[in-house]
């Protein structure tokens, strides 16, 4: 299991594949899923987004990224988890997070990946500052109700 | 006893500051170290963490605690 | 959209980064959720399978999958989804089927994913002969029932 | 009429062969092909595709179909 944030542009096909030469034994998985998240340059309506901040709590987003990766292995039968999440400035067509999850059944490695991304997205310390057309612009999260709701979905 | 305070992102501009220390009084909690740092009553929906963890307003402080507000979180 | 039936071995990572540059338009994807499918060295707790051959019905398994991704774009908003499914002779560790779908939102991403691959496991004319230590083996299919209830799941 | 007839994965092995086409009579269905490609009932759980699409045994056949006789699949 490993969790990196980092503010270095990455590949998450070239992740992935190294990531699994390194630390999955051979013929053992049957299945992974993969989660990519992209930057998009619209949001709520808006487009011509140019450019993305990501500002995070250091320390504490690796923490509970890793905590969320745990619970995942400790709740399905998943053999192995990778996470890489980008800070600071980020570009249309860019990825912004990386989710892989690799187990014997395909089932749970669906259901691990899911939970581990939503969990990201609801509770994971990022935050988003978009460079709209008018200006910077603070992305609002959920509230608390909201986010609690989207978790469970 | 002192803690230190972290603001993130719109947390930060509105306090205009992206830390500090500060001094409170021994059983102090995170509401009374709000009311130390701020005129104004906290936005809701403030999320509060103590030592990397979450918590609520009612926690209470131990020298050397690191406690940071911030807005519900926009990551992945 | 795209399906590709091939014996030859491919590398699911450079397939799907390809597949993206060439075919999505950047900056308008969100999310893109991948399935690989891998063979495993062990299966219904027999351990030591050295070899697969996968048997196919040519034409009809394009066809059948060209139709459930069809059908995934129109039941859910997703923007593509590209498939590739090896036949023939299958070693331990190599990959078997990708899944790769692109969507605005991840949950639309997660749900057409976790339905193409469902249905490809329980409908499409692919037949799987192991070999076995004791000798060469067709895997059992599940009856129709199981597979119905599969497929909901 | 004529129709094509294909033998998938163990239904091969058992047929002891992988394709043949055969003669029908006027109005058969894919019951009185199997009826006359075997001597034995179909084996429980057989899929049955006509013109690559998935049917019953009920089904009425015309010249120049392709019927394809297989077991449950194992794919992905």
């Amino acid at each position: 299991m490993k969790v990196v944030v980092q503010e270095a542009l990455f590949d998450p096909w070239e992740e992935v594949r190294n990531y699994q030469q390194q630390n999955l034994p051979r013929g053992k998985h049957g299945g992974s899923v993969i989660f990519v998240g992209t930057m998009r340059d619209f949001n709520e309506g808006v487009d011509g987004i140019s450019r993305m901040y990501l500002d995070h709590y250091p320390g504490m987003t690796e923490k509970h990224i890793e905590r969320v990766c745990e619970d995942a292995m400790n709740e399905w039968d998943i053999m192995d988890a990778y996470v890489v999440h980008r800070v600071g400035e980020i570009n249309p067509d860019e990825p912004i997070v990386l989710v892989a999850v690799w187990s014997r059944h395909r089932a749970m490695a669906f259901d691990a990946c899911r939970f581990i991304i939503n969990d990201l997205k609801h509770r994971a310390p990022f935050w988003k500052r978009e460079q709209r057309p008018e200006g910077e612009h603070w992305v609002e999260g959920n509230t608390a109700d909201e986010r609690a709701a989207r978790i469970a979905s | 006893m002192k803690v230190s305070v972290k603001y993130f992102a719109n947390m930060r501009d509105r306090m205009g500051r992206a830390d500090e220390t500060v001094e409170l009084d021994e059983g102090a909690t995170v509401a009374s170290l709000w009311a130390k740092v701020s005129d104004e009553p906290m936005p809701e929906n403030t999320l509060i963490a103590v030592n990397m963890e979450y918590t609520n307003t009612e926690e209470a402080l131990k020298d050397g605690d690191e406690v940071a507000f911030f807005p519900p979180v926009t990551g992945g």
